[in-house]
């Protein structure tokens, strides 16, 4: 196996919502991969508030509050919505007042539509809808998106956008693979980017949109 | 380097098998001689087997049909009167070549898990059959009036000179093995192993290459079957039976699949092995069967392997 | 305008409630470059599954130098010059880099029903293969098993079996992907070779690459052709960029 | 042919199709959501068959020997999951087919080191004893409407268990997506480990039953593991409704067949030609349908939906 990944630090403060950028190969699912203990490190140390995760198998990553929304969706296509919603749901942590499938439907309210039916007879932003309620329902402290709005159409997008706009109104720890610096901006705290493996640059959002030259060279925009 | 350390085995072995005739009739140890003939015609039908597992990928759990087959074509027409080798061998490749391209033709539609379980299912089938047909004995099977007739100084009831027919034919099968496997459609048929997707996407349909390579393993394997039918002269069902089918793949795995020494050191390995514990406890396979648990977990690439640093796929 | 070698109709895909692609007409003109832009997940490997044959279409209709191709296979397509590379390597990878380029000759010398002779000594196959190898840059690593060639030779030896194949029209899925900065240059310049000769129709994220090669550029998104262009056209097209590079108002 | 005899061969027919579903629920889920070829699930069967025989011995009470037998034939289930099969989920099909031959060889000899090799005898419970009239003037045994009875309530309860429970969606999640369960947080190596204990405890529920009208005996388990690979085959490997289908109908198909084909083929053939091919067709009866489904659907009847 060939290293991706070199010497990559980055931290997601609480409420702060953390955006990983940089094009297509540069290692950003790898990251993500690597923190949920998908993959093995190398050398390298994941905490979550002081916890060490690295080594952890996926399932106790997950269970110390990780919440993952997976590149490409991968929501259970031969569940139906509210059985994908509900298959993994947890309160490990005993919140107050856990995530519920209800939530969720009022969170995305074209699902509650569409709750018996089968998943892969979604549309693509219905899925991506689903993926987000799945990881809500275990009802994490930090939630990890990983290109969550690619191949959306742009109506689609901006209700994800509002949604997570919300969920970091209520506190939730984001952490956010994408490509669209613009509406990144207005929703994050921080951003890092990536080229091939490194971090290559990172700052708050005032200054990313300042600086064109970053966003030309790094994410081609 | 491995390559020649590869050659220089092989030819040994060859010479070794050559001189087991000698050594036996010198220690006057008759039973040596039925052993390694034994073992030479299953090392023919691991080769057959290996032919289409270890090159081609599939796996086939229902190659002990073939060794049926080949024996039935022995004993029926003996039963009938007919003694002839001449008749009889080539039948028994053709009927296991006839019955290869049936069950490939229908098996060889589905791949992975479908594939090992058709091929096994079909084999059974024809175990039932055997066992059904009462007037070839059925479940009892028939004993073989006598061993197939040549003429001229190939007398098989000569046990030496079964001994090196049988040889002749092993040799003869591994030198037509490498031949077909390094031509142009043993290439074909190990490129569609290697990537099915590839091989389609530059133009080859993978699907009649792997009949044709299903086909010959089958008729190979009858051979081995009208050979097997003379060295026990009786025939039963249980040639078929599916935990033979489950020997011949364990020889080609633990001799090392993919490569042509291979089968034959796995059939070595398994028939001494058997000889050696069969001696020590009749429940032998209470030792066999965990040792091919661990032969998977720890030893994957089987004796041969191990011994020449040969890998998948070449050799 | 000649007919175009290849020609697209209303092609179109649904995984479950998932248009891959919708109602997708493209056309690539003999000698033309075709750079298919879009974002992930916008359909374009379904696309190109499509037009090499290893997907079939819900509906629509593909037609290759003049020929309705849409219901025949894989190996026919290759029969009939089509070649494509694979988004993530398909190489075999346990034969050398000059066996895989020669199966791909053999594959189009006839049937392979020959169980004598070895491959391995047969001029007819190996000098070709040798031949396309130096073509792409990997005439040293010939005997290199391909398994072990490093990332981006075993993307070059994906472009060898492809021509090896002599193919009419090149489909290559994101020949770039996954190479650093130096061979994706190489591979842009190989390219640049082989476009004089060959119709292609390229897949990729890489910007670079796709402006220094596409004569024409399609836009995919969601499944459907929203712009066909000159590359200067595509480049000053605010709709592309809405759409492609997201800004989502 | 009487009514009596079609209808009693019918129910024949049923009751091996609901030993074969016991058989292939078991195999059919461990391949589906853990990839697995797992030859050795006969084995389990006669594992099941072998202690029930032995507790019903020891404690003289059938009902106790059920209550022994089945979380027995569960542990060893678990046992051989965590020592030997575990670590081959990743590897390729044929590896699994060694191990797993290994294993049949293993248990067979087992047993016939503490049992012998000679087949043993057990007899119906008393309590199951006699026949039941299902129709007027249909008797049948009541032992094995039971079985019937037994097998249609697992089919349901297992149907219910898969469709309408969390462990369910889990192991249907699971079939697709494995590596996205554990991300969510699910435990899937212990999931794993239940799901196929379970197998074996079905299986196991099938030798149990088989115990007073098969012969049991060391290898029982793999002549009726080749008919659950047809079974499977016909259905589709994954599935458990396909597993149903699948069962009843090579069940009904081997058992009519054996029973009718004989005196069907006499009205068309001479006595002697339909004396001799009659059993032969018989046997190979279902293999020839399974080979019309593949030419038709090589997936099997019931594809399962797999990611």
């Amino acid at each position: 196996m060939s290293q991706v990944l070199f010497g990559v630090s980055l931290r997601v403060g609480a409420g702060q919502v953390v955006t990983l950028l940089g094009r297509n190969g540069m290692g950003k699912t790898t990251t993500v991969r690597a923190i949920m203990g998908l993959l093995p490190l190398r050398a390298g140390r994941i905490e979550l508030d002081g916890r060490p995760l690295h080594g952890l198998a996926p399932h106790r990553v997950a269970r110390t509050g990780l919440g993952l929304v997976p590149e490409g969706r991968q929501v259970f296509p031969n569940l139906t919505v509210h059985e994908n919603l509900v298959a993994t749901a947890a309160n490990r942590r005993r919140v107050g007042a856990p995530w519920t499938a209800e939530k969720v439907f009022a969170l995305f309210p074209q699902l509650a539509a569409r709750a018996r039916a089968m998943a892969a007879t979604l549309s693509g932003g219905e899925q991506q809808m689903v993926a987000i309620g799945r990881a809500l329902m275990t009802n994490p402290r930090l939630l990890v998106l990983d290109e969550a709005t690619e191949g959306l159409a742009p109506l689609v997008r901006a209700e994800i956008w509002a949604c997570l706009e919300r969920l970091k109104a209520d506190g939730l720890s984001i952490l956010l693979i994408d490509k669209h610096v613009d509406a990144l901006t207005r929703l994050a705290d921080v951003h890092y980017v990536l080229e091939k493996g490194r971090v290559v640059w990172s700052g708050p959002s005032a200054e990313l949109r300042a600086r064109e030259d970053i966003q030309h060279r790094y994410l081609g925009v | 380097m491995a390559s020649r350390v590869r050659a220089v085995t092989a030819v040994a072995g060859a010479a070794a098998l050559a001189a087991v005739p000698v050594v036996a009739a010198a220690l006057q140890e008759p039973f040596y001689l039925d052993l390694v003939r034994r073992v030479m015609i299953f090392a023919i039908a691991a080769v057959s087997l290996d032919l289409i597992l270890g090159y081609g990928g599939m796996v086939s759990f229902g190659h002990a049909a073939y060794l049926g087959i080949g024996a039935y074509a022995v004993a029926v027409p003996a039963l009938h009167g007919v003694h002839s080798g001449w008749l009889q061998w080539p039948l028994a490749m053709g009927v296991s070549a006839l019955a290869a391209l049936v069950i490939g033709a229908i098996s060889l539609r589905t791949s992975g898990v479908y594939f090992i379980m058709i091929t096994l299912a079909f084999a059974q089938m024809l175990y039932y059959l055997g066992i059904s047909i009462e007037a070839w004995g059925g479940d009892d099977g028939m004993r073989l009036a006598r061993r197939s007739r040549f003429g001229g100084p190939v007398d098989l009831a000569d046990p030496y000179v079964f001994y090196y027919v049988v040889l002749a034919l092993l040799l003869a099968v591994l030198a037509l093995g490498h031949r077909v496997i390094h031509a142009r459609f043993g290439m074909v048929v190990r490129a569609a192993r290697s990537n099915e997707a590839r091989a389609r996407a530059i133009g080859f349909s993978p699907f009649r290459y792997r009949l044709a390579a299903f086909v010959m393993a089958g008729a190979v394997c009858g051979l081995a079957g009208a050979l097997l039918a003379n060295q026990t002269e009786y025939v039963t069902p249980g040639f078929m039976h599916w935990t033979r089918s489950g020997d011949i793949m364990v020889m080609v795995i633990l001799g090392g699949m993919g490569t042509f020494v291979g089968p034959v050191a796995g059939a070595v390995a398994f028939l001494l092995l058997e000889n050696v514990l069969s001696a020590w406890t009749v429940h032998w396979q209470i030792i066999l069967g965990p040792l091919l648990i661990l032969v998977v977990l720890y030893a994957r690439r089987g004796l041969w392997g191990a011994v020449s640093g040969g890998s998948l796929g070449r050799g | 305008m000649a007919d175009p070698l290849l020609e697209v109709r209303g092609l179109r895909k649904r995984f479950g409630g998932l248009v891959a692609t919708d109602d997708v007409d493209l056309d690539a003109g003999e000698g033309e470059t075709l750079a298919v832009i879009g974002p992930n997940g916008a359909g374009k490997t379904t696309l190109i599954a499509q037009l090499s044959g290893d997907l079939r279409p819900d509906a629509g209709v593909i037609r290759f130098a003049g020929e309705d191709v849409t219901r025949l296979d894989a190996p026919a397509r290759s029969a009939r010059g089509l070649a494509r590379s694979f988004q993530i390597t398909s190489v075999f990878r346990d034969f050398p880099a000059l066996d895989n380029v020669a199966l791909a000759v053999q594959a189009h010398a006839g049937h392979s029903f020959r169980f004598w002779r070895p491959a391995g000594a047969d001029r007819a196959l190996r000098e070709p293969a040798r031949l396309v190898l130096e073509q792409v840059g990997l005439g040293m690593r010939a005997d290199v098993v391909a398994g072990v060639l490093a990332h981006g030779e075993q993307r070059q030896l994906e472009i060898a079996m492809a021509l090896a194949t002599r193919p009419r029209l090149l489909l290559l899925d994101e020949p770039m992907a996954g190479m650093g900065a130096e061979e994706s240059q190489q591979m842009i310049r190989l390219l640049g070779t082989l476009k004089r000769a060959h119709t292609i129709v390229l897949v990729e994220h890489d910007m670079d690459a796709v402006f220094a090669l596409a004569d024409r550029i399609a836009v995919m998104v969601y499944g459907r052709v929203i712009a066909v262009g000159s590359p200067e056209t595509i480049r000053a097209s605010a709709e592309v960029r809405r759409a492609y590079l997201g800004e989502a108002s | 042919m009487t009514a009596v005899l079609v209808v009693e061969q019918c129910l024949n027919g049923l009751q091996l199709g609901v030993m074969l579903f016991l058989m292939a629920a078991g195999l059919t889920l461990v391949f589906g959501i853990m990839n697995l070829v797992n030859l050795a699930h006969g084995s389990l069967y006669m594992v099941g068959a072998y202690l029930s025989v032995a507790f019903l011995e020891m404690s003289g009470s059938f009902l106790a020997a059920v209550a022994l037998a089945l979380p027995a034939t569960l542990v060893v289930g678990m046992l051989v999951e965590v020592v030997a099969l575990r670590s081959l989920y990743e590897r390729d099909h044929l590896d699994q087919v060694l191990a797993t031959f290994g294993l049949i060889l293993f248990f067979n000899e087992a047993v016939s080191i503490v049992w012998g090799r000679a087949a043993l005898f057990t007899s119906v419970p008393p309590a199951l004893g006699g026949f039941v009239e299902i129709l007027p003037g249909i008797r049948y045994p009541v032992y094995r409407a039971t079985i019937i009875l037994v097998g249609l309530a697992v089919a349901l309860g297992l149907a219910l268990v898969v469709s309408r429970t969390r462990v369910g969606m889990l192991v249907r999640a699971g079939a697709s997506n494995r590596t996205m369960v554990a991300a969510l947080g699910v435990n899937v190596r212990l999931l794993y480990t239940v799901v196929f204990g379970v197998g074996a405890a079905l299986a196991g529920l099938g030798g149990l039953m088989a115990g007073p009208i098969y012969t049991v005996q060391p290898g029982m388990g793999e002549e009726i593991l080749i008919l659950v690979f047809v079974v499977i085959v016909i259905g589709g490997i994954g599935s458990i409704r396909g597993a149903v289908v699948g069962a009843i109908v090579v069940g009904m198909v081997d058992t009519l067949g054996r029973a009718f084909l004989k005196p069907m083929l006499a009205t068309v053939l001479s006595p002697p030609a339909a004396d001799s091919a009659g059993p032969a067709l018989a046997s190979m009866l279902i293999y020839i349908l399974m080979a019309a489904v593949l030419y038709f659907r090589p997936q099997g009847l019931f594809p399962a939906v797999r990611g």
